[in-house]
């Protein structure tokens, strides 16, 4: 099988602080794979060096064959590689519709494309399909801002769909989101992107999710990858356990509520 | 897309033609005066309700402005050219151009740097007009007689519903393109921009071209406005064209306007024409009192600005304006 | 040599007035997170009242050098009385509203109350020159220096000492210095937070008062002037860095002295010199030449 | 009232309007406008006097109790009815409000105007809305020499007067002067004042040097610290000013601390105001003029009409009338006349053709001295000029002046139809000193 995703020796330092220390992987097409690792262990460091918001400090990350490393985000979009985030970004004013129109407009635009009028029939008919396979038909004209969390999760991720990427990676998907609610939700998620037959990275705390869905885990710790291997392999990994799970359930959901705010603020960190 | 589709372009039509007959056979002079400058001033707003809507406010916006108003006075003065269809196209090119290149720098900064950046640039362009004998410094200097393909005149009235049908169907015009522009892709990008910058980013577009377009649009409208506002009032001067003042003259327009519609500059600067007229001739000392409590008053109560209150009277009778 | 000396001389002692103006300015962003546009106003009715005051206290005859206790009182009054009502009524509502909004409804505030003035005062210009006339001039750099400006630099001197150190050894200080730094952490500690809100801000416009009741002895105080010195204190503090305090000095420095050298050497640029090195600050540090420390929360 | 009828026509974007004036009747009352500077820094020193100086004539001209032979009741028989409108708030404004003043409030004429900037905007506005209008004070010589002016008249010299006549009195009282220095306004006033004044030395002393550091700080600036001690850094013997406002008054009590009236002689072109006003505080031994022969430099000229005048002003307001006061009251006073004269010859109320064409080239006894119109097809007034030196009279606890030197009109104005800076720059050719 030919890799679409491959990073090689990708390291990154942030002043004395390593994010990333000799990640090598290599993701064929088609595969779903776990991130999984404690706060800080490197997960989103390494979503973002791929999606383009951080340059790695050294090491080449490659797509289809092709040299990304470096590239602006928007450029990593338009060649095909998607993500969703921990804290869903989606415009806040705008309803769930206008969220999607938005999303295919500059999605099918190029060029002085711009210029063309955003709703047109089609484009409308397109934006309701969607609605459909996410399953948010009834939320399809209420201001983002107003959506419970989960569907707003969700509209991050069929927005992040909307280019029909090759590769979409989704930071923590389920997180701030009710146990009750996960389940269903990686359902219509998961169900729709095997219908678009993309490859995904995933990151997630939940193990149970982990197990469920992927097809291959990788383990972060302190920047590093400490285990590439199937799921039931992974898990049971002493490292992984000792690591990465932890023993205590109820800490780790604590430390994930924690994760909201600190991946917000990581990420206006580094905007500014 | 049709034209006649769009409900919005027929209403803004249907507006600026009543206008322009109503201000032909029935408006007095001086009323026709006070649109002339309202509506020179309702493009710069133009500018500055899209950058508005992009969650973007500048405190500068006096730089182009003043830019669009010196190129129409410095070509009428240096090369004794007066023809609007070489001054006004030359006041929105040299705007368009200044906001190009000052665009490059002003894009990487949002709320309160983005104001304050733009504030600095205009300061700059003040300064370096007081103290230029050459340009007029205080003082300024007159605005050459306009033409249109050649034709001048020397009567008042004549120039007056000139220059006055002049402004309608430019106004129009700008009305028009920058309500198309706000309903294509790109102009969707304005409110898209202002909630989520990065989600932008990851759909494949670039917030900060886009914020450079935008920037970039709005500096040639004001320079537009800036241009119509020389030739209507015939003079220039650093004071009323450049100053700091002028900037939040713009800024209180837009927002005593309200973000809502591109008809909305139009209205709210006409509004702020009347009002300044009659606080100078009934309570003279309090003009500033007037505009500094309206624009609290805006805020606290009214973030709609007019245009809110306009649509709710029109809603209520069930008719869109 | 006589020129070094003079533009030092003339450089410090407007830097001096501008200091105190930006000081407050520049606290209240800090803590408040509010650009008071506004505070150019406090800086006008401190000078109005100032120089209503000297007239006042010169008419019932007391001493010329006497008058200058105008200039705390003019101080006192305008930022404990207008300053408390203006952050009761208004200010108080918009504590975590959008920045340039903000600024806006500051600019609003500004616009009325300049007004107010003219209703107050009415529109003839103030002169209350007895301190400078009473104060004994000096020799510097072979020109006559009145020694009204020199007392000026000493007090600006005192107040940016007297701030620095109640900001870095009393514990009010301290915790003004915490909620700077990071006010939800501030709250989280058990702050009073909407009490040091009020206090810093009646603060700040005591300082602004007090940089226009300073300056009032030595400028004809008219309607309309706070309107450069809050622009031109904008660009100090950014120059300097939104809501540091010493940023608020060194920016007051370079403003003073650019102006300074600008007046007596090259008269063209006087105007702009200082927005076009706010401008080049802005692009090469966004942030200010002292920004304060953010927290980071990783 | 002007009936005015509207004819339009929108086509290819083209109309026309008309105004047809209706005939010329018998009048009840003519409406004027005066602009002053009612707020901001120019208020108190030149304003307020210029509006009190135009109101008290005002009145006196409507009860028909000017001195004769002005003792007519009215503008040609009809009450005037004035209002006075601010100045302030730069040029671009004066131009909107001067449009609504004759467009919205339908006035007659409009009779003031004190800075130059306003007059240099209003110009070109002045003559496309084609109405009587009267400058009073300002002092810009580019009005009339910017072009061809039908419809304004000035009723006091130009700055040039002000700045001849100061170098003549240089020469006449302090021949030894070396070497000279200015500070002034960086707008038409400032920069015109410096020019003529520079020329002027330049012709009547060559032998003095000028300073390559001449101060134009902007106007209403307020604050001078620096500029006085660039002054006093600079080895000139003396410093030109013709700073009028608060400016000026802000600048006296910046610099008397400073030392600078002792350490150099100053001549302030338009001192008369602050002399009043500023009263002990103003220095001994300062240069003073007041861009003519009025204020404190007309004190003691005896003649019915300065008397009267002097008397009503001060029982009415309190104060001596300073050269504000003199000068709109002689701008009303000659428009006046013209609307008399105009009546008388055409047998009825004027039209304002009329009273244009008994404007021009009109000569008149003014309050304190005589006015011509004899520049720019009569449309620019000369008079003398005069300059003083300030001594505080310790007798009466006044304000007075020695060394009164008068230069006549023809004297420091140019001939007609010469611009004033070619006229200066050729050594001034026929002058009458």
């Amino acid at each position: 099988m030919s890799a679409i995703l491959e990073t090689v020796g990708v390291n990154k330092t942030f002043g004395a602080v390593t994010a990333a220390r000799d990640i090598n992987v290599s993701v064929a097409k088609h595969e779903i794979v776990g991130i999984i690792g404690a706060n800080g262990a490197g997960k989103t460091t390494f979503v973002n060096m791929v999606t383009g918001w951080l340059p790695p400090s050294t090491g080449r990350i490659r797509f289809d064959g092709r040299d990304i490393t470096g590239l602006a985000p928007r450029k990593i979009t338009r060649l095909g590689i998607c993500r969703s985030f921990q804290v869903a970004q989606v415009f806040m004013t705008a309803t769930v519709f206008d969220n999607l129109m938005i999303a295919l407009g500059i999605a099918d635009a190029h060029g002085l494309g711009v210029l063309l009028p955003l709703r047109v029939r089609a484009r409308e008919e397109r934006a309701d399909a969607i609605l459909r396979r996410y399953q948010m038909q009834d939320y399809r004209d209420q201001p983002a801002s107003t959506l419970p969390q989960g569907i707003r999760k969700l509209l991050d991720i069929a927005m992040a769909m909307v280019a029909q990427p090759k590769v979409l990676l989704l930071d923590e998907p389920t997180s701030g989101i009710s146990v009750e609610e996960k389940f269903p939700l990686m359902d219509i998620v998961m169900g729709a992107l095997k219908e678009e037959g993309v490859t995904v990275l995933f990151v997630e705390h939940d193990m149970e999710i982990v197990s469920r869905y992927v097809s291959r885990v990788l383990a972060f710790y302190q920047g590093e990858i400490i285990c590439d291997a199937p799921p039931a392999e992974a898990l049971a990994d002493p490292k992984v356990k000792e690591f990465v799970i932890g023993d205590d359930l109820h800490n780790q959901t604590l430390l994930q509520a924690g994760a909201l705010q600190d991946g917000a603020q990581e990420v206006s960190d580094a905007r500014g | 897309m049709a034209l006649t589709s769009d409900r919005t372009t027929l209403g803004l039509t249907v507006g600026f033609v009543a206008v322009a007959l109503l201000g032909v056979f029935v408006l007095p002079d001086w009323l026709l005066n006070q649109i002339l400058v309202a509506f020179s001033r309702a493009l710069a707003v133009v500018g500055l309700l899209v950058l508005w809507r992009t969650g973007l406010v500048s405190f500068g916006h006096a730089l182009y402005f003043g830019l669009g108003a010196y190129t129409v006075a410095l070509l009428g003065r240096n090369y004794g050219i007066g023809e609007v269809l070489v001054t006004l196209p030359a006041a929105t090119l040299a705007s368009a151009l200044v906001g190009f290149l000052l665009g490059f720098i002003v894009r990487r900064y949002r709320e309160i740097f983005f104001a304050m950046l733009n504030l600095a640039f205009s300061m700059v362009l003040f300064g370096i007009l007081v103290k230029t004998e050459a340009l007029g410094s205080t003082d300024g200097f007159n605005v050459e007689q306009p033409t249109l393909l050649g034709i001048g005149t020397d009567d008042a009235a004549v120039k007056l519903t000139a220059l006055f049908l002049g402004v309608c169907a430019i106004g129009w015009l700008t009305a028009v393109l920058v309500h198309r522009y706000l309903g294509s892709i790109l102009g969707s990008l304005t409110t898209a921009v202002r909630d989520n910058e990065i989600r932008v980013e990851y759909l494949g577009y670039s917030a900060a071209e886009a914020i450079h377009g935008k920037y970039v649009m709005s500096a040639a409208l004001t320079g537009l406005g800036g241009g119509f506002m020389a030739i209507s009032l015939g003079q220039v001067d650093p004071e009323s064209m450049v100053n700091w003042t002028v900037s939040g003259e713009l800024v209180f327009v837009t927002i005593l306007s309200g973000p809502g519609s591109v008809a909305a500059p139009f209205i709210g600067s006409l509004i702020f024409e009347l009002l300044r007229t009659y606080a100078f001739e009934l309570v003279p000392y309090a003009w500033q009192l007037i505009v500094g409590g309206t624009l609290l008053l805006i805020i606290f109560f009214l973030p709609g600005g007019v245009w809110s209150v306009l649509s709710r009277l029109a809603g209520r009778r069930g008719v869109e304006p | 040599m006589n020129l070094l000396l003079t533009i030092l001389v003339e450089g410090l002692g407007y830097a001096s007035y501008l200091f105190i103006v930006s000081l407050g300015l520049t606290v209240i962003f800090g803590v408040l997170k509010i650009l008071n546009v506004a505070h150019g106003a406090f800086y006008a009715w401190g000078a109005y009242l100032c120089a209503f005051l000297i007239g006042e206290f010169s008419t019932m005859g007391v001493s010329d050098l006497g008058t200058m206790v105008a200039i705390p009182i003019a101080a006192l009054i305008v930022g404990l009385i207008l300053g408390s009502a203006i952050e009761r009524t208004i200010i108080k509502n918009l504590y975590g509203r959008d920045e340039v909004l903000i600024v806006l409804a500051t600019f609003g505030l500004f616009l009325v109350l300049e007004d107010v003035i003219l209703l107050v005062f009415g529109v003839d210009p103030y002169f209350a020159y007895q301190p400078t006339y009473a104060m004994p001039g000096v020799q510097i750099g072979g020109i006559h220096q009145d020694g009204y400006k020199l007392s000026m630099i000493v007090v600006s001197l005192v107040i940016g000492l007297i701030s620095w150190a109640v900001l870095n050894r009393t514990h009010w200080g301290k915790l003004v210095t915490a909620i700077i730094y990071d006010s939800e952490l501030a709250v989280a500690m058990g702050i009073n937070v909407p009490r040091v809100f009020y206090t810093v801000f009646v603060a700040g416009a005591v300082l602004g008062a007090l940089g226009g009741a300073y300056i009032a002895p030595t400028i004809s105080v008219a309607p309309g002037f706070g309107v450069e010195v809050i622009v031109l204190s904008f660009a100090v503090v950014v120059i300097g860095g939104l809501g540091s305090i010493p940023g608020a000095a060194i920016g007051a420095l370079l403003v003073g002295m650019l102006r300074a050298y600008a007046v007596l050497q090259w008269p063209e640029i006087e105007l702009f010199v200082v927005y076009a090195v706010m401008a080049a600050v802005l692009i090469f540090r966004p942030e200010g030449l002292f920004a304060p420390a953010k927290a980071r929360k990783i | 009232m002007t009936n005015r009828t509207m004819i339009g026509a929108i086509g290819v974007s083209v109309a026309a309007a008309l105004a047809a004036a209706a005939p010329a009747l018998a009048k009840d009352a003519v409406s004027i406008a005066v602009p002053a500077f009612l707020s901001g820094p120019a208020a108190g020193p030149f304003g307020v006097p210029a509006r009190n100086g135009a109101e008290m004539v005002i009145d006196a001209i409507n009860a028909g109790k000017l001195p004769a032979p002005y003792d007519s009741k009215g503008f040609a028989g009809a009450t005037v009815n004035v209002e006075f409108v601010d100045e302030s708030g730069g040029n671009t404004k004066q131009v909107a409000e001067y449009r609504n003043l004759i467009q919205k409030r339908n006035v007659d004429a409009v009779i003031g105007y004190i800075s130059s900037g306003s007059c240099a905007a209003l110009a070109p506005v002045v003559e496309e809305l084609k109405t009587l209008t009267v400058f009073a004070v300002c002092g810009t010589p580019r009005v009339f020499e910017d072009g061809e002016r039908q419809y304004i008249f000035r009723t006091m010299s130009h700055a040039t007067a002000d700045n001849v006549a100061a170098a003549h009195y240089i020469k006449d009282m302090f021949p030894a002067v070396k070497s000279y220095t200015g500070i002034n306004q960086n707008y038409a006033w400032g920069q015109d004042s410096w020019r003529d004044f520079e020329l002027s030395m330049k012709v009547l002393m060559p032998d003095a040097a000028q300073s390559d550091k001449v101060q134009f700080p902007k106007i209403f600036a307020g604050q001078y610290g620096s500029e006085i001690s660039a002054l006093s850094l600079d080895a000139a013997e003396l410093v030109h000013s013709s700073f009028w406002d608060g400016d000026l008054e802000g600048f006296i009590f910046q610099a008397t601390p400073r030392g600078l009236f002792k350490q150099k002689k100053v001549i302030l072109t338009v001192g008369g105001t602050a002399a009043y006003r500023l009263g002990k505080k103003m220095p001994d031994g300062v240069i003073l003029g007041a861009r003519g022969p009025y204020g404190i430099l007309v004190r003691d000229r005896k003649t019915a009409l300065n008397e009267w005048f002097i008397k009503t002003y001060f029982d009415r307001y309190g104060t001596y009338p300073s050269g504000p006061a003199y000068q709109y009251a002689q701008a009303v006073l000659a428009t006046k006349i013209a609307y008399d004269k105009a009546a008388a010859a055409a047998g009825g109320f004027p039209t304002q053709d009329q009273v244009i064409a008994s404007f021009k080239g009109m000569e008149f006894e003014s309050f304190s001295t005589t006015v011509k119109l004899a520049l720019a097809g009569g449309h620019q007034a000369i008079t003398e000029n005069v300059y003083g030196i300030t001594k505080w009279n310790a007798d009466d606890a006044e304000p007075g002046v020695t060394d009164v030197k008068f230069y006549p009109a023809e004297c420091v104005m140019p001939p007609d139809g010469v611009n004033s800076v070619d006229w200066i720059t050729k050594g001034m050719p026929g002058a009458k000193c």
